[in-house]
């Protein structure tokens, strides 16, 4: 294990290394911390030019109760979640059977496809954005969140895909080799036999597209608008609109969008990270 | 009836041939074993008999059907992997009755083929666990018993012992023994383990570069090889091979300093011949000189003697009980004539 | 004892279907048809679009208006163009610190101690949230009256300095900002990838007498390789997707001086002032031909690695 | 009206500060008990979004009524046919009440919306201050620039600002160069028949720059959106806002009383030019692929009558556009900008709503980057001047 | 003079105790092989003379200098693994002379011993390749070269021959014996593979569960273990166990249904006892009936009868050449009552 494992150094360094390993978190989570501050600080420490202090009462209370109750903070995680949900279910399927496909079978354009998918997902999205509005515009389905899930559930396929494809060329192929002797049909090996086998990697990828998805900004901005289909990210901005300069407020909107992906990665850390690592390392 | 026959099989990937035209034929309930060195083209052959891998000439027929283009499904054949190739997800029940489910068999028919190979291979108490609660062993057990539920006509082994360690190896060599002779089925054996090809086989096929060398049993290589190939890879530690010239009736031998007269139909006068023997029926012969032990190791019961020539060649000598020569010291070396062997140093035929 | 017990059904139809016969090689082309189709229509082939719409003038609600490579040669002294293009090279090089800033934090929680799984969690923390979010709280970080960041400089006697509002320091400002979660992102993968690490063959440097920099340079950086190369792949990608920030903290500003191509592009096709999709349509292809250089990089080490195998 | 209104109308609004959303929610309610059969949805959209998404949703899912602002600025969306032709509304009672507002609304000959509201721009400033310090409100250049000087000896910024999304910039901009100009030049120059590299263009600016130079402006304004840029003046640091009269309502929000704060006119420049003012006019219209125009008609109507303008404005704090609406007199700040608008030679929408979009933007980036970088000027004006030759040719 | 001694050692892992006071004396120049089952503490006891884990308690020195908390690279050692550790990334050339670069020697010193380690391993054409070009065994050459060049006063091994296959092992192993020879240092080589210790160590140290059962030479351990696990452990196949009875001054052994008198001091009357034969010690009696054979193997040189008591105890017999047993015939044993052993059933200590 690199560096030295901590208990096999000098006991002052062991102390040392115990008592920084807070303050460098401190340190790094600081803008973070001061936002988590600055929403439970009443409106008056900021009129009173009190920034930094702690917070004299616990307003927490109150300010977010004004992002749930005079907001449409509440619509836009709704919106969030019915667009997030459905991305994350549609690519992690249909990157499933493409996966199979492109790491079970052995045909002469598989490298071309598999690679035809991992340009896909290198490519900077913003230079989708013209043809894809406006196809969306065509299909009737601009701001609407359909529109959205669709357009994710299409981009997120690529890196889906060149997760589940590494992933299922890492199952040992007798397995499917044993089925196939055993005379089972192709589409009752992948439902059978690998798609159980895929469970870890399925909740991975649901995990982080999830997370993706949810902070999705951008096509957020292209291809909605309007707190019926925006979700969360793009309403913040509203939100802030709402409430410029009200500190108190926006750090207590910036928390609450902010809390649904770090709730999911707290509690699927697990498959998070090896999704992040796995996807990316095979 | 289900032996198995191939006639002049040949399988090309893209332009490489690995296997050159074999013919091949397997009696039914025979126990047959491919052996030869890495790459020789074992595996392919017997995937092709399992029809993974297309056959590109020739024809394989399993008992009176030509299944050449056939699916794997529907050859009748059964696989036993070296990775055993158990659904993790499934238990040993689940595992073994899985492709009869898959193909609609009803359930009482699956429990009852399920309950007789759990019993051929007491596998009763494990029945519930998933594979990954269970030892190589018999995670190789439970593969087996998938194989015989499907009760094929042959059962086809890639090697399904070399991930065990030796002790379990040995335990499971026997129980495949005990399982040929219990159902009978023919079965093909893929190996590169000297002493699983020699107790297991009715029939040893030793392959070399995508060529049949000899097919025989196991004693009948071991004692009467057609070539020095085969010579060499069967029996262990292998046979001792020395450069020797015809001359008249005899050999000459520059190793050993002297001229030996082998019961065999000697070539031409001065055609450069190989001497085969093996190890085991060499004697030290104390009072020679004409080689050097380089080497002595002692393991209890045997000894082997690494021997060196003057002219560099080197023979091993396997001595019984745990005497053995000095390091350092000169001997020499007596064997019977009767069971050297003679090999034509060019085509490396058995000269008999 | 005769056991060939299969069902003759099983192995004797010799009148199957056509999909029996082929089903090897047409159950691939089923199982990635909805996968393609998708990729297809939303990704592959508006890219192709991009080029096609760069040739037109176009509001976005009229008529297109054939002008050949006008956009282009407008482009070409488009003041704005170069300033965004100047951004992006900063970006690209200045986020690849995310690496090495990665690796350091990794090596630091590299230990087993007691709550250092949580440790870990909460130093990943930045990546898990929205750049929007990051942005914002970047923006109050940096704010010129109240912001942590001139209170903290301010202790040491510097500033205040206006980070986003000055053009000499607004795009490091932002840049910074996108550091933080992409810091964290390179650091998980040195944490999984120092896990990797043979614990063998630092025993082998130990005993070789190679110790802390050494034995991270010469030993243990080489066989992070693979992290590196991710590390790098996601880095690069990041540089040249980098808009959310951009649009949250300075909207472009103070006068275009933090314009990206992504972000100048989406000012000019789809902003207030904008709907120019031609020319937005334009500045894509160029992003585009940039990111080409690396994804064909990507590609090959990846082919590579596919024919390794 | 004769039948009753039915189906469903809605409404895509910009009004998204607290006090306007607030007064539009009144006047809908008021409009949906008149018809019970007509299910009203309202969706209030972030001002500065609202600017940008206002193409997508004409296109794509297009309201009933949407506001928006005179002049120039909706030039893009009747070219293209998006804005419904409701001349027919121009007509009897209402054309002679509206009259002040319609050349705003006319493009070929056809209005294509109805106003609801206009409001002033000039200095709100501190009049605590300017007493503390002994200053009276100047009437021309040197007394505000001597005044200025005061203010910055008293170690504060004469002007706050908030120059983020850049319009704040250009408010400046029109002012200064109304005054320095006058009306004529102004309006050319935002229709691109004069040059930006113009002499009377630099002059305009020499006369920015004084200010400039002197400090007069807050620090790092860059950085503030134009909310943001009230707790100067809040405070105290600064003594003054050149805005439009929405800003009143926050700025009281956020603590002033109206013995505080107090308006005054734009001071002259050039002796001899009459003196135009801003009034941006804030505007309904009805997209042409809305579902329901008959209750969209009748609501841009039911808001430009003169009871309903007079309590719209109001609450507003703004001016009515009907001529029969009465002016809210309680209020200081609405009662001078009713005058001083009233003996206005002429009225400018806004720099953004003068010129086209693309000019615009690129004009309110250099009017900002001239603030911070002054020295720049002559780049930026080449920079203005080639925008001009690629957007109106 | 770098012998290594070990003086009291104790290693424990927070709470549980892996190596329990273990004193041991290698000589300089000596080849010490460690063997035991796995989890014994083996590797544990070769990575405290590394350096590589801490010694909880007691003493180690090599040479006069005691290097009990010394740093590996400064105890004058080097060692080989299994997974031979080498840095992929290096050639097989910078491999080499990594050690000597870290510690800073000139470059002209690494490359002359590099060049002489290459030398003594054959290693010449491989210089420029990268680990991943090379098999295996050049692998583990190669990471011996780097133990070479380190020119160390003691050479660790923790099984570096477990990773090849049965050919390689073989080979490799005379190389290291012959290694041994030519260079002459210290080596301390773990190993569970018999005939490595056997035909390798000068010094055999067999642990169990963190203890030492017994140390000897090869030979010794063979002909005179000193317990019943001893005498298990060392001899292939191993050594076959009967349970008996003492009576008077003879055995009484059901299995066998006969008594025997063997030369040892008899326990008291009725203690129970274990005879321990080995297989290759046994004759198979063809007249005789006490005994089922069960299956047997013929390997060529020699063949195993698997023979099965009434009683249900197991004896494996080997049998030189190839005559085998008939499969479920009834045979008897003799075997040499000098080379027989017995053990207390208790305390599985030898009776001698
Ligand atoms: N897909 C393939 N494409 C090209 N050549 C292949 C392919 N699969 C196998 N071969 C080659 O065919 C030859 C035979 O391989 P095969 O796996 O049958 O050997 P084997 O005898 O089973 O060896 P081992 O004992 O190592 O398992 C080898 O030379 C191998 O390189
Ligand atoms: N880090 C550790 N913490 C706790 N126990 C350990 C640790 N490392 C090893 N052990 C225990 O110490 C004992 C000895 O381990 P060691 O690796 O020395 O065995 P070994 O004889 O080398 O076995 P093998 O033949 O399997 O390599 C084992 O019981 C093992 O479980
Ligand atoms: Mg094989
Ligand atoms: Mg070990």
């Amino acid at each position: 294990m690199f560096p030295t494992p901590i208990q096999k150094t000098p006991r002052s360094w062991q102390i040392t290394y115990q008592s920084f390993l807070p303050i460098a978190l401190i340190m790094w989570l600081l803008p973070l911390i001061a936002v988590a501050i600055f929403s439970v600080k009443p409106e008056g420490d900021f009129s009173a030019g009190e920034y930094w202090s702690l917070p004299s009462t616990f307003g927490g209370w109150e300010n977010y109760g004004k992002v749930f109750f005079q907001s449409d903070m509440p619509r836009y995680l709704l919106n969030s979640l019915l667009i997030t949900v459905p991305t994350a279910i549609g690519a992690v399927a249909l990157a499933c059977m493409a996966g199979f496909a492109l790491g079970i079978y052995r045909f002469k354009l598989n490298l071309w496809i598999f690679f035809l998918f991992v340009a896909g997902n290198f490519v900077p999205f913003q230079i989708l954005m013209v043809p894809v509005r406006d196809l969306t515009l065509d299909l009737g389905l601009y701001n609407t969140k359909t529109g959205l899930v669709l357009f994710h559930i299409a981009f997120q396929t690529g890196f889906c895909t060149l997760f589940m494809r590494n992933f299922i060329k890492g199952l040992p192929f007798p397995l499917i080799e044993a089925a196939r002797v055993e005379g089972i049909a192709e589409w009752r090996i992948f439902v059978y036999i690998v798609l159980p086998l895929m469970k870890p990697a399925i909740a991975a990828l649901c995990v982080l597209i999830f997370t993706f998805i949810w902070n999705d900004y951008f096509w957020a901005i292209v291809l909605t608008q309007g707190v019926e289909s925006q979700p969360v990210t793009a309403g913040i901005t509203s939100f802030n609109a709402q409430f410029r300069a009200a500190y108190h407020l926006m750090s207590a909107g910036a928390i609450v969008a902010a809390l649904p992906p770090v709730a999911i990665f707290f509690l699927m850390q697990k498959h998070f990270i090896a999704g992040l690592t796995l996807g990316a390392v095979k | 009836m289900s032996g198995v026959v191939l006639q002049d099989v040949v399988k090309r990937y893209s332009d490489v041939q690995v296997i050159h035209g074999v013919d091949l034929q397997i009696e039914d309930g025979e126990f047959c074993v491919f052996v030869g060195p890495s790459g020789c083209g074992k595996s392919t052959l017997l995937r092709m008999v399992a029809g993974l891998e297309e056959t590109t000439e020739g024809k394989i027929s399993i008992g009176p059907r030509d299944v050449t283009r056939m699916d794997p499904a529907q050859r009748g054949v059964a696989m036993v992997f070296q990775t055993y190739a158990l659904y993790p997800h499934m238990t040993v029940k689940e595992n073994m009755g899985f492709g009869l489910k898959m193909n609609g068999h009803p359930k009482a028919e699956i429990a009852e083929k399920v309950a007789e190979a759990t019993r051929i291979l007491k596998l009763e108490q494990y029945l519930d666990r998933k594979p990954s609660a269970l030892s190589g062993g018999q995670r190789q057990r439970v593969s087996i018993g998938r194989a015989i539920v499907r009760g094929p006509e042959v059962f086809l082994f890639d090697e399904p012992l070399s991930n065990l360690d030796a002790e379990l190896r040995v335990e499971m060599r026997v129980e495949i023994a005990r399982l040929h002779k219990e159902i009978g089925a023919t079965m093909i054996y893929v190996t590169h383990d000297q002493v699983e090809a020699m107790t297991l086989a009715d029939k040893i096929v030793v392959l070399r570069g995508g060529y049949i060398e000899q097919v025989g049993a196991p004693l009948d290589l071991y004692r009467n090889p057609d070539n020095k190939f085969v010579a060499g890879f069967i029996g262990s530690p292998a046979m001792n091979f020395l450069e020797a010239t015809s001359k008249g009736d005899s050999i000459e031998v520059p190793a050993l300093k002297q001229s030996y007269k082998l019961p065999v139909a000697m070539p031409a006068d001065g055609t450069r011949v190989i001497l085969g023997i093996r190890p085991e029926h060499i004697e030290i012969d104390k009072s020679g000189d004409t080689l050097a032990v380089d080497l002595t190791e002692a393991l209890g019961g045997t000894s082997y003697d690494y021997l060196v020539s003057d002219n560099g060649e080197k023979i091993i000598v396997e001595e019984r009980g745990d005497e053995r020569s000095q390091e350092g010291a000169r001997v020499g070396i007596t064997f019977d004539l009767e069971r050297a062997m003679l090999f034509d140093a060019e085509t490396e035929k058995r000269i008999r | 004892m005769s056991t060939a017990t299969l069902a003759k059904s099983e192995y004797e139809q010799e009148n199957r279907s056509w999909y029996k016969r082929n089903e090897i090689s047409i159950t691939p082309w089923l199982f990635m048809a909805p996968a393609i189709l998708f990729f297809m229509v939303y990704v592959i082939i508006p890219i192709f679009q991009s080029f096609e719409i760069s040739l037109f003038e176009w509001d976005g609600l009229g008529a297109r208006e054939y002008i050949g490579t006008d956009n282009y040669v407008e482009l070409w002294d488009d003041p704005a163009f170069y300033t965004s293009l100047r951004n992006n090279l900063i970006w690209l090089i200045l986020y690849l610190l995310a690496i090495p800033a990665g690796l350091f934090i990794a090596l630091f929680l590299n230990q087993t101690v007691v709550g250092i799984r949580l440790y870990k969690s909460l130093f990943f923390f930045p990546f898990v949230i929205s750049q929007v979010v990051v942005g914002l709280v970047f923006t109050w970080f940096y704010d010129p009256t109240f912001g942590l960041f001139n209170t903290v400089i301010g202790w040491v006697g510097l500033g205040p300095i206006n980070v986003l509002g000055d053009p000499t320091y607004v795009t490091y400002g932002i840049i910074a900002a996108g550091l933080w979660p992409q810091t964290a992102y390179c650091m998980i993968l040195y944490l999984t990838g120092l896990n990797a690490v043979d614990p063998e063959q630092i025993e082998a440097a130990r005993l070789d007498g190679a110790k802390g920099w050494k034995m991270l340079w010469y030993v243990v950086v080489p066989q992070l390789k693979p992290a590196t190369f991710i590390a790098f792949v996601v880095t690069i990608i990041g540089a040249l997707r980098s808009f959310d920030l951009i649009s949250v903290m300075t909207n472009g500003g103070p006068f275009g001086e933090s314009r990206v191509l992504s972000f100048y592009m989406f000012e000019v096709a789809l902003s207030e002032y904008g709907f120019r999709m031609g020319y937005g349509a334009a500045i894509a292809v160029v992003l585009f031909l940039i990111m080409l250089f690396f994804i064909a990089y990507f590609l090959y080490s990846m082919y590579r690695d596919e024919r390794g195998r | 009206d004769g039948h009753k209104l039915s189906g469903e109308m809605k409404i895509f609004l910009d009004t998204s500060n607290p006090a306007p959303r607030a007064t539009f929610e009144g006047i809908i309610a008021q409009f949906d008990e008149m018809h019970p059969d007509l299910k009203i949805e309202t969706t209030i959209i972030d001002r500065d979004a609202y600017k940008t998404q206002i193409r997508n949703f004409l296109t794509a899912n297009p309201p009933d009524v949407a506001t928006w602002y005179a002049g120039n600025r909706m030039l893009p969306y009747v070219t293209t046919g998006l804005f419904e032709d409701v001349s027919d509304l121009w007509t009897g009672d209402l054309a002679a009440e509206l009259a002040s507002t319609k050349t705003a609304m006319t493009i070929d000959g056809k209005q294509w919306g109805v106003p609801y509201t206009y409001y002033q721009w000039g200095m709100y400033y501190r009049k605590d201050i300017f007493d503390e310090l002994g200053l009276t409100v100047p009437t021309n250049w040197e007394e505000e620039k001597a005044n200025c000087q005061k203010i910055v000896d008293s170690g504060r910024k004469c002007y706050t600002i908030g120059t983020k999304f850049l319009w704040t910039a250009a408010g400046w901009f029109d002012y200064l160069n109304l005054r320095t100009n006058g009306y004529e030049f102004h309006m050319a120059l935002t229709a691109g028949k004069e040059s930006w590299t113009d002499d009377r263009v630099k002059k305009t600016m020499a006369n920015w720059r004084e200010l400039i130079d002197m400090g007069a402006f807050i620090d790092d304004h860059t950085a503030y959106s134009w909310q943001e840029a009230i707790p100067f003046l809040v405070d105290g640091q600064a003594t003054a806002y050149l805005m439009g009269n929405f800003a009143v309502d926050p700025i009281k929000a956020a603590g002033l009383t109206d013995d505080q704060l107090d308006f005054y006119q734009f001071p002259l420049i050039t002796e001899g030019i009459p003196m135009a003012e801003e009034a941006p006019t804030d505007t309904l219209h009805i997209p042409s692929g809305a579902a329901n125009k008959e209750a969209a008609r009748a609501f841009l109507k039911f808001v430009a009558t003169p009871d309903i303008q007079t309590s719209m404005n109001a609450s507003l704090g703004q001016l009515p556009v009907n001529n029969k609406a009465s002016v809210n007199t309680d209020d200081k700040f609405v009662k001078a900008g009713f005058e001083m608008l009233n003996n206005a030679s002429a009225l400018a929408q806004f720099f953004d709503r003068d010129a086209p979009a693309e000019m615009a933007k690129v004009g309110m980036e250099g009017f900002q980057e001239f603030m911070v970088r002054p020295d720049n000027l002559d780049q930026i004006l080449q920079r203005l001047e080639k925008t001009r030759e690629r957007v109106y040719k």
